[in-house]
């Protein structure tokens, strides 16, 4: 069994406590475990950033240091969080002032990051390590007739450059349709929901949730799968601000692709932690037959 | 040299290499302004913004909403021409402003980063309740309400964390963080 | 102690070194230093009163040896050889030592730029001492001429030399030249008719007496040197008889075959299994695409042949490829462009949202004897456009894709946007564009008269193009997302058709075609010229030239000049009859070669050759071109390579670290 | 004593090879009894050092010295012959460039003696004894030499005449190089100029070397024990490390014509500076990887795979010749002593 | 190891790629170490790896090989031949102690100023992080002797 750290993050704990779950089960599917790291700090979302780019550096580094003191690659199904641990492995390995500044922090709490690990997002298990062929293969309940739209964001591609990836990814996509479902083509779907904004600037927040929930309905999604917990708080509980703002009746359900993945292999949805969402999904329900396990 | 840093250089030192180009090779295309899916609510586009860091405009360039009002999607990094990574320069202005307290009063943006900041350093992780309050001062009464029925809503739906949890060696970790600045330790 | 006395000149280069390296320190210690009779500084070394310096020191101090120490041998080794030369010294007694360059003009820091100065002179005192007097060997030019690729660069070239009167051979690739330019409508600035100017042109090379022309034909192997090229053609089977084919073109019309032409109409429309890629097509006889036709493909049809009215029959489906040997002397690549592949930027939609055109599909579109024969029309072949975005730079101007300006294209889409108002006068047109580039005799002028036929410019690189849209008046659109930088907001531009003005680049072979003719080509693949100012057309290596978009983004008119300019160097050496080279050639000490045969696979012009019966090895000083690789390589030590010889090396070595080398090997 | 010339033949650091191989000139050892007396020869005859002591300056006409130079003891007795001798002849390769013993230069003296007195499998030293350079006795004191940390070749100590290459001279060079100096001694003729090489061929192993060659592309090396050698084929081309090219010739070639790899002991050819630094460029030269055209780095891999097979290279190239080589020795824990 | 120590690189460049980019950086005035004392040497493919030896010995701290990219030789593949002998030569200088970042073989075409510049900055760094070399001092404690040139004896065999 390939076994990985995972980083929850801070909204995995209670806000996203769904996806939590559904990432554990879904991956145990395939023979692969999620073990939350232990004692794992808050990686400072963007926030840190704004105050102090060392800083910001150093909480990532000392969850990346101890995933490495387990010998255990890096998992998190945050965005924002994979997007800090992930240039921050990169960062500190091109620069060898501020790892040895970085290592000289950790010291305190009996740390040492050395880079040995990879960073993933939780998307990147399924899309690579697993990979479509063998979700096709697991799959038992097929969610045939199922409009999913893949919505990326921003940071599971960006800023990374490699190729195409971050202006034409597929992969989403790949899962979707190796769950049996149909992926619709979502043209919005690599634009930024404005998570970040919705404290800051809301109007701008609503207008850019907006878009994503129209190009979402045009495109004839029953359903939007996320894989980023801001991303589905942003799409999905805002729905009614956003009708009220602009005069729309948006009821669009937003998912985790997790979820979703677990309803195509047969897990109970209780086990999926759905039922905690602000727009129902009983639509999508009803629309495809779930035979659910036990 | 002894010569006083210009602002932009002030900026570009502080961002790390690997963020990079230097603004000073922005060829003012607009790529980034027309990729940034913000760019109508701010008040400068982030081309102009750039170009005003260039022309060491920092009063102007401070007084902005823009770096602010930013999103960091990365949109503009990815695309931009000359491999600027301008989402990376909202965030060294954004630093410099906090800095210098040197942002526009009206904004919740610097209030709600320190609040988060000082959460974070006193227990590790955030938190949701907490932190609320901290920037919904700044609302107006018809979105106050409306974050209040979200916030309600979700707690009922079992979403938001009654009580805060903290990591374990918050003593280490508290002397982590001094040895990197000195903020966090006062509250 | 070798009993040379040598004359040291520093060169000041005006403050050029002056400035940094401390000259007259320089001068008065390489006075102390042995065998230097006399240590000299002086303000510009290359001007005539600093070369008969040099000349006077050799006639009246009898110097042996000369030193200077300026700039790059490069820049001037040429002239102070010449002056060696004039006072009755062998220019191979001479050595330069870079201390601009490599020295003054890369540090500020004197007393460091001061010590290297004096390391680089003390380097060539020690070598000089070891130099021999060389003599630069002669080299005939064989008169005839090798020009790769046909389009209007080669075209240009091969006419001028074969109207002077020398022997060209102009070899293509594809069944017709022409090239790029054939597939062109109209040309800017003025707008002529580009078949109409071309043709001409093809025709006079088709017909000439003094041009071979191989088309449907590539060079596979390049042996020798300059004057003297071997080239290995392989003339592909056309399974049409040349001796034969009166260009009728019966066959083309009879064959029932059909397939997409990917190549000159760039997928715009199809071509027959037996084709002519245009009208004007020269030569005139058509070629069997093998891998289409149904008789190589299923052994059956031969309509071409049945219909073919010569006798005898021109239709062969026997023939093979040839393979010819050429013999010439100087060979003039104008091999030309390829455009940017426009998907690398998918946020474009090209491939993906159907009316997004690339600008040489848009060529074929708006001319008359193209796929839609002259109409401007979407994709579904019918529809003109009520409003078209032009897309400036893409592909250019981008550190993601290339870095360079492609020079070309604002000009074309300025011609594009005329176009649309000349077919359609109702459509808008919008240019999104960075920076409008149109420097050339009367381009500006060109871009006024957009200015006042109403397109609308917008400043600003596109962001992206999609087809979603966020209000009703984007549906059914394509959007043309850009920031309008002279305003300063972002825009969504609603339109029926895009062309996107993709970047030129450099063939996707230009690698291998520089490796193959054995010179450079750089970063982006475009042929390396010798110097970017002044030897824009000749090469690293001698007697290979280039010209057209081979070498850089190029427009018709400078392609046109560079051609000729090439011709031009290519007929002055085919005038001198014979050129000097450089002596700088191995040589191989028979009497010690003990035959173990390691260098005999080192040469890269096959200049070495083994006797089997005497069991040595030896260098054909002809073909030796100097590189060196052999010297390195002989385990005996016993391969000479004149100019650079292990004793001038290692004095060199020893030299260079005078002021850090162990006192004993100093001897 | 006669007035015949006065010959010497010391033995320092070396095997004694060459001792036996001026025994093995066949009957012309005859004729050198004829012509010289033998003035010390520890090997064949008991003299003491007190001889040499007290012979007057220049009394040795000829000294062959034989062996490398790597204790105190050994450079006592370089200068003592030195200044006892008119020529001082260095014989064989470890007196000419140091030979096997100075591939001990690749290391230090430390990691020699732990060889020697402590890891060797044959070894049992429980109590870690090493040699002393001073010991009291009842008797008094008794003394080593001082051992050093780096061979050297005899003319990195004192002046040489000549040089007479192999591990051991051949026969036939060996009679020819004494022919020239009886010469020289009994009618006058002219000698070599001093500094010479003398006893070779001039030109490398190969040229002597009857076995087929060709044009070289080596895609892989082999040991010897790993390759039986196809016969007749130059061994190098087979990929079996030969340092025939780079040696001079005079040996005859004897070991490529039995399958066996040239070694390189007669050492580099008149004017090449350093025999390994030629011979990694010859071998290097001819490797059959890396072809224009591929990436760079594939390129670079694919030639380190083919350099990969030659293990031991600074030992291959140097095996006769690291006394005397650019570099003479290796730079150990940061520095050379 | 002393504080201001300044190593000494000599660099081996091809006439056509390497050196012509050492005259592009100077011309375009770009600022780097002055440490590297350039050899202009017909192709990489003409360096001997004595040379490489020879300026160890004779005091170099470092030395740099600089040809064309592969694939852009002018004498179509001498910088192959220069790689296959500088992996070897490193692969023997390891065992002579003699520190990786002390001998490099880089690439820079004519038109890579820039790039020549950034290798010596890079290169000079690092040397002067490893410290001196000098040999003749350091390794051979000053006991160094002159290379002897031999003269072959006519052969009489
Ligand atoms: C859309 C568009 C519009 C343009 N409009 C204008 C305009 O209005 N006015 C203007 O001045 N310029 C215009 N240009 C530029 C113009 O096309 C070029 O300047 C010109 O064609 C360059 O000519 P060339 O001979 O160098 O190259 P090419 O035209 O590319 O010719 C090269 C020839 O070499 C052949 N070839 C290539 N490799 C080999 C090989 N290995 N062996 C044998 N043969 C080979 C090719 O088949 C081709 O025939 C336009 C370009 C584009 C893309
Ligand atoms: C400020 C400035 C900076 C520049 N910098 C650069 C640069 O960095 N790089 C670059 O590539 N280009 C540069 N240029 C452009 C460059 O100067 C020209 O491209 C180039 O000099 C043109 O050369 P020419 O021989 O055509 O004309 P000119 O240099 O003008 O030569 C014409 C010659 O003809 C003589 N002449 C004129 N009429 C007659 C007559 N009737 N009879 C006899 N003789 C006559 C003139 O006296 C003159 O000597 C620069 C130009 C300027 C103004
Ligand atoms: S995309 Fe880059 S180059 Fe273009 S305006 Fe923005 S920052 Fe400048
Ligand atoms: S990173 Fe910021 S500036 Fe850039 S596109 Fe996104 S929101 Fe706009
Ligand atoms: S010789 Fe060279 S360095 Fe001297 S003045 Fe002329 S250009 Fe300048
Ligand atoms: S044989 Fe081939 S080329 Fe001829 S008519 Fe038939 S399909 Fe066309
Ligand atoms: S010519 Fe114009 S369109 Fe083409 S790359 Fe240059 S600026 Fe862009
Ligand atoms: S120097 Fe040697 S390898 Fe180079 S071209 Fe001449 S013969 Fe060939
Ligand atoms: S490498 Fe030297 S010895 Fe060997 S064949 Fe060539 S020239 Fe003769
Ligand atoms: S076996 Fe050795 S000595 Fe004989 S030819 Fe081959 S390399 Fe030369």
């Amino acid at each position: 069994m390939k076994k990985y750290a995972l980083f929850p993050g801070c909204s995995l704990e209670k806000m996203a406590a769904s996806y939590y779950r559904s990432s554990v089960e879904t991956t145990k599917k395939f023979g692969v475990e999620l073990q939350e790291l232990e004692d794992w700090n808050c990686c400072g979302a963007t926030t840190y950033s704004y105050i102090d780019e060392l800083l910001a550096n150093t909480l990532v580094a000392r969850n990346l240091a101890l995933a490495e003191k387990e010998g255990l690659d890096f998992v998190a199904p945050c965005s924002a969080c994979y997007k800090n641990a992930y240039f921050t492995n990169k960062y500190i390995k091109e620069d060898p002032d501020l790892w040895e500044h970085i290592n000289y922090a950790l010291e305190q709490d009996d740390l040492q990051f050395h880079g040995s690990i990879e960073v993933y997002h939780i998307i990147d298990i399924f899309a690579k390590e697993i990979g479509p062929e063998e979700i096709k293969a697991k799959v038992t309940n097929p969610l045939n007739g199922l409009k999913v739209a893949p919505y990326y964001g921003c940071q599971i591609v960006r800023p990374r450059k490699n190729g195409e990836e971050f202006e034409n990814p597929q992969f989403f996509e790949e899962i979707i349709d190796a769950m049996g479902a149909e992926p619709v083509d979502f043209a919005e779907r690599l634009r930024c929901c404005g998570a970040s904004l919705i404290m800051t600037n809301r109007q701008a927040a609503l207008e850019m949730v907006r878009v994503l929930l129209n190009n979402a309905l045009n495109s004839g999604a029953d359903v939007i799968a996320t894989a980023c917990p801001l991303c589905q708080v942003n799409l999905e509980c805002y729905q009614t601000a956003v009708n009220e703002e602009f005069g729309t009746d948006f009821k669009m359900p937003v998912l985790y692709f997790t979820q979703i993945m677990g309803l195509a292999l047969g897990l109970p949805r209780k086990q999926l932690g759905i039922g905690s969402e602000l727009v129902s999904a009983a639509p999508i329900f009803s629309q495809v037959m779930v035979k659910e396990g036990k | 040299m002894s010569a006083k840093p210009t602002f932009s250089h002030e900026i570009s030192n502080l961002m790390y290499k690997s963020h990079g180009n230097p603004t000073k090779s922005c060829i003012q295309c607009g790529t980034c302004a027309g990729t940034c899916p913000v760019a109508e609510y701010m008040d400068q586009t982030p081309r102009r913004l750039i170009g005003m860091i260039n022309a060491n405009l920092k009063e102007e360039v401070l007084a902005s909403n823009t770096y602010w009002f930013c999103a960091s999607c990365y949109h503009c990094t990815v695309r931009c021409p000359s491999q600027i990574d301008i989402a990376g320069v909202m965030y060294a202005v954004k630093r410099y402003s906090i800095w210098n307290k040197s942002y526009s009063e009206d904004l919740v943006g610097p209030a709600f980063s320190e609040a988060f900041v000082k959460i974070i350093a006193r227990s590790g992780r955030s938190y949701e309740p907490i932190l609320a309050p901290t920037y919904m001062f700044s609302m107006e009464p018809k979105e106050f309400v409306q974050e209040a029925f979200n916030a309600t809503k979700m707690m009922l739906k079992g979403r938001i964390p009654v009580l805060p949890t903290r990591i374990k060696h918050i003593k280490n970790f508290q002397e982590m963080i001094r040895r990197i600045i000195p903020i966090g330790g006062e509250s | 102690m070798n009993e040379e006395k040598v004359g040291v000149y520093v060169c000041h280069c005006g403050t050029n070194i002056a400035k940094v390296v401390d000259v007259v320190d320089v001068a008065t210690w390489a006075g102390e230093q042995p065998n230097v009779e006399v240590a000299r500084e002086y303000k510009f070394m290359c001007s005539s009163l600093g070369q008969e310096l040099i000349e006077q020191d050799i006639k009246e101090k009898g110097l042996t040896r000369v030193v200077v120490a300026s700039c790059s041998p490069h820049m001037h080794e040429k002239t102070f050889r010449g002056a060696c030369e004039r006072a009755g010294l062998n220019p191979f007694l001479f050595e330069m030592a870079n201390i601009r360059e490599h020295d003054s003009w890369i540090t500020d820091d004197k007393v460091a730029a001061t010590q290297k100065a004096k390391s680089l002179t003390n380097a060539a005192i020690a070598r000089v001492v070891h130099h021999q007097p060389l003599e630069p060997i002669p080299v005939e030019i064989n008169p005839n001429t090798l020009i790769v690729g046909g389009g209007i660069a080669g075209i240009t070239a091969a006419l001028e030399l074969a109207d002077a009167g020398n022997h060209v051979y102009l070899v293509e690739r594809e069944p017709s030249i022409g090239g790029h330019m054939a597939q062109l409508d109209k040309t800017f600035p003025t707008l002529d008719c580009s078949a109409c100017i071309l043709t001409p042109k093809m025709v006079d090379v088709g017909q000439h007496a003094n041009i071979t022309l191989l088309t449907w034909s590539e060079v596979e192997e390049l042996d020798g040197y300059l004057g003297n090229f071997t080239a290995t053609v392989r003339k592909k089977a056309r399974y049409v008889n040349e001796e034969v084919c009166t260009g009728c073109g019966i066959c083309i019309e009879k064959c029932p075959a059909k397939v997409l032409d990917e190549v000159f109409e760039v997928g715009m429309g199809t071509r027959k299994v037996i084709y002519r890629p245009f009208p004007q097509a020269v030569p005139k006889y058509p070629v069997i695409d093998k891998e289409n036709c149904i008789y190589f493909l299923r052994g059956k049809c031969k309509a071409c042949e049945l219909f073919c009215p010569t006798e005898p029959n021109s239709i062969d489906f026997t023939q093979k490829d040839e393979i010819l040997k050429l013999q010439v002397g100087n060979i003039i690549l104008a091999t030309g462009y390829d455009l940017f592949d426009v998907k690398r930027i998918p946020q474009y939609g090209y491939g993906r949202l159907k009316n997004v055109f690339t600008s040489l599909e848009f060529e074929r579109m708006v001319n008359a004897s193209g796929p839609t024969d002259g109409k401007i029309v979407l994709r579904d072949g019918k529809t003109p456009p009520a409003s078209v975005a032009i897309v400036h730079c893409v592909g250019s101007r981008d550190e993601n894709y290339h870095k360079y300006c492609s020079k070309i294209c604002c000009m074309y889409s300025l011609k594009f946007a005329h176009l649309v108002h000349e077919r359609i006068p109702d459509a808008e047109v919008y240019n999104c564009y960075i920076d409008m580039r149109t420097p050339g005799k009367g381009y500006e002028e060109f871009y006024h008269r957009l200015l006042e036929e109403g397109t609308n410019f917008i400043r600003g690189k596109v962001a992206e193009i999609t087809d979603a849209p966020r209000i009703p008046a984007e549906e059914g659109k394509l959007v043309v997302q850009v920031e309008d930088t002279l305003i300063g907001r972002q825009r969504r531009v609603p339109v029926d058709m895009v062309i996107l003005s993709p970047a030129m680049e450099a063939k996707p072979d230009s690698k291998e075609v520089s490796q193959l003719f054995k010179m450079g080509c750089d970063f982006d693949g475009f042929f390396t010229e010798r110097h970017p100012k002044l030897d824009p057309v000749a090469t690293m290596t001698e007697g290979i030239y280039i010209a057209g978009a081979c070498q850089g983004p190029k427009d018709v008119p400078e392609s046109v000049v560079q051609g000729a300019a090439a011709a031009a160097r290519v007929a002055g050496l085919i005038n001198r009859g014979t050129v000097m080279m450089e002596p700088v050639r191995a040589n191989i000490d028979q009497d010690k070669c003990s035959g173990c045969r390691i260098c005999n696979n080192m040469c890269p012009y096959n200049a070495i050759v083994f006797h089997e019966d005497r069991h040595v090895s030896e260098v054909i000083t002809a073909l030796c071109q100097g590189c060196g690789t052999c010297v390195a390589a002989c385990p005996s030590g016993i391969i000479t390579g004149a100019h650079f010889t292990n004793d001038q090396v290692f004095s060199e070595i020893e030299g260079i670290l005078w002021d850090v080398r162990p006192e004993k090997v100093l001897a | 004593m006669s007035d015949k010339p006065k010959l010497a033949m010391y033995w320092s650091a070396s095997c004694g090879g060459c001792e036996i191989s001026v025994l093995n000139i066949h009957e012309h050892i005859l004729t050198v009894d004829e012509v010289f007396d033998v003035a010390f020869f520890p090997c064949i005859a008991d003299f003491k050092v007190h001889h040499v002591e007290s012979y007057p300056d220049g009394y040795i006409d000829v000294c062959l010295w034989n062996g490398a130079v790597r204790n105190s003891e050994g450079e006592h007795m370089a200068h003592l012959l030195r200044q006892k001798s008119k020529f001082m002849v260095a014989y064989g390769s470890c007196a000419y460039e140091g030979c096997i013993p100075a591939l001990s230069n690749l290391t230090s003296k430390e990691a020699t003696f732990n060889t020697v007195y402590f890891d060797n499998p044959s070894i049992d030293n429980p109590n870690k004894v090493l040699p002393t350079e001073s010991v009291q006795v009842t008797e008094g004191e008794l003394t080593l030499p001082t051992f050093w940390n780096t061979v050297k070749s005899l003319d990195q100590v004192i002046d040489v005449d000549y040089y007479l290459p192999g591990c051991p001279p051949e026969p036939p060079q060996i009679w020819a190089v004494l022919q020239v100096i009886v010469g020289a001694l009994l009618e006058g003729k002219p000698l070599p100029p001093k500094g010479s090489l003398v006893g070779h061929s001039g030109v490398a192993v190969c040229e002597e070397c009857p076995l087929e060659k060709s044009e070289k592309t080596i895609t892989k090396f082999f040991r010897p024990y790993e390759i039986v050698p196809e016969p007749g084929v130059c061994l190098l081309e087979q990929g079996i490390v030969c340092n025939g090219p780079a040696t001079v010739g005079g040996c005859g070639a004897l070991c490529p014509q039995v399958g066996m790899g040239c070694r390189g002991c007669y050492g580099p050819l008149p004017g090449v500076e350093d025999q390994g630094g030629k011979m990694l460029s010859a071998i290097a030269s001819v490797i059959g990887a890396g072809e224009a055209g591929m990436d760079e780095h594939e390129i670079e891999r694919q030639i380190e795979a083919v350099v990969d097979t030659i293990v031991d290279p600074a030992g291959t190239f140097y095996r006769f010749s690291m006394a005397h080589s650019l570099l003479e020795r290796a730079k150990v824990n940061g520095k050379g002593e | 190891m002393s504080e201001n120590f300044e190593p000494v690189i000599v660099g081996f460049l091809c006439n056509w790629c390497s050196y012509r980019a050492a005259d592009l950086a100077g011309t375009a005035r770009l600022k780097y170490a002055p440490n590297m004392r350039p050899i202009r040497v017909m192709c990489s493919g003409r360096v001997d790896p004595q040379f490489v030896l020879k300026a160890l010995r004779n005091g170099a701290d470092g030395v740099m090989i600089a040809g064309c990219h592969p694939g852009e030789c002018h004498y179509v593949s001498g910088n192959i031949k220069a790689l296959r002998r500088f992996v070897l030569l490193k692969k023997m200088l390891r065992q002579l102690g003699v520190e990786e970042e002390r001998v490099q073989l880089v690439w820079a075409s004519a038109s890579e100023g820039i790039i020549l510049a950034e290798k010596v900055d890079k290169m000079t760094a690092e040397v002067r992080a490893l410290g001196p070399l000098n040999w003749n001092k350091t390794v051979l404690g000053g006991n160094g002797h002159p290379v002897v040139k031999a003269e072959p004896v006519a052969e009489e065999v």
